[in-house]
């Protein structure tokens, strides 16, 4: 089971990367996702982490699906 | 018509302001926001000139975003049409970075929606600001509440 | 640099938005009053089609009160550069009657500022406005309390 | 002694004229002179009329003074 996570800005910079297919066990959560990630980067801890699930805010608590696309990034700046 | 876009080109903000006129309105409040050359670094309290922008949206979810906005801008205010335009890319000093423009019969409410929808913009549509300056750069984090902090 | 205008020819929104800017500035609001083509009548509630408007200004007196208009908001808030400009003559519908951008290095100031000066510019300042319909013309009397009523 | 009197809008639809030289004695207030032509121009009594004096809003108890611009108007309605 994949998912795509993807970073923008900050969370990009730090990860090196734009998105990623991460491969999870059933059951898991945005937040799990999210907690591994931010384990793998270190660097990302220091910031304020926001997700969003299939291109909505996410609370964490969400159970992750085959094909989701999970958004890992900073505190939004636009305007 | 309501309309909501990213563009990589410079605004035209009367044309923005323009397309959300219908014959029933008397004024549109326009919200003209753009790259600011000196910035105070909120921390720090020192003040920083920058060089240049750099805007980056993540654009499926910020357009679904913009049209929630929208939506909820209609159902709490007496207005009739909202156009919003938010650049993404490399702005210079002095370029708009976003348009917000309310059409409405009365002017009130066409205040107080563009005013409630460039708060609610900077804390719930998905885009990132980078300050560039002669020695560094720097992504600037919203202070506003964006949705669902994951880490607290 | 603050600047006030009468004119009889076609206004340039985005012209006046940006002459208003300085560079610690990050935020311009803008309100946009045009030609409408329905209007109801406030005392018999009847809605009428508007032809065409015409205004009329104290011209001398008209930039006295603007000028005061902008001193008195520059003292009450935190803002930069103010514009106004008023169309004077005929206006088709949809045209532009009148613009007032206020520039700040926040937005806050810059949304009270401008909803601030056009209450008052509605109220203070000489100019009046005749609808003309089909069927004949109505010089319009301003509901907002224009200082000293002599008569009462 | 003599002032100018400026009419605008209704109040010139009304009175025929635009501007008008008034010879008026001493000591005459703006709020007597403008009474004094809401007599002459009665349709103007239906109206809530306001005065300006040397461009600036009366009150009408400003005594006038020759030479001065006095204007007579309905509530402004630009915008």
């Amino acid at each position: 089971m994949n998912i795509n996570v993807l970073f923008f800005g900050a969370t990009a910079d730090i990860t090196g990367q734009r998105r990623v297919e991460v491969a999870i066990a059933p059951e898991t959560t945005a937040s799990e996702v999210s907690q591994n990630i931010i384990a793998e980067y270190p660097r990302l801890a220091s910031h304020k982490i926001h997700i969003s699930l299939n291109q909505q805010f996410a609370s964490g608590d969400e159970i992750v699906r085959d094909g989701d696309e999970l958004a890992i990034f900073t505190a939004v700046s636009g305007g | 018509m309501d309309f909501f876009e990213l563009t990589s080109n410079p605004i035209d903000i009367a044309r923005v302001s323009r397309r959300v006129v219908p014959s029933e309105c008397g004024a549109t409040v326009t919200l003209d926001g753009y790259a600011r050359k000196y910035t105070k670094d909120k921390a720090s309290g020192e003040i920083r000139e920058t060089e240049y922008l750099e805007y980056e949206a993540y654009e499926a979810m910020a357009l679904k975003e913009m049209q929630k906005l929208i939506d909820a801008a209609k159902q709490q205010f007496e207005i009739a049409n909202v156009g919003i335009v938010h650049r993404i890319g490399r702005l210079d000093i002095g370029e708009t970075s976003v348009v917000i423009s309310v059409a409405a019969p009365h002017r009130k409410p066409a205040f107080a929606a563009c005013e409630w929808l460039i708060r609610e913009l900077k804390r719930t549509v998905p885009i990132w600001k980078k300050e560039v300056y002669s020695d560094g750069e720097k992504w600037i984090e919203g202070d506003a509440e964006t949705p669902e902090d994951v880490t607290k």
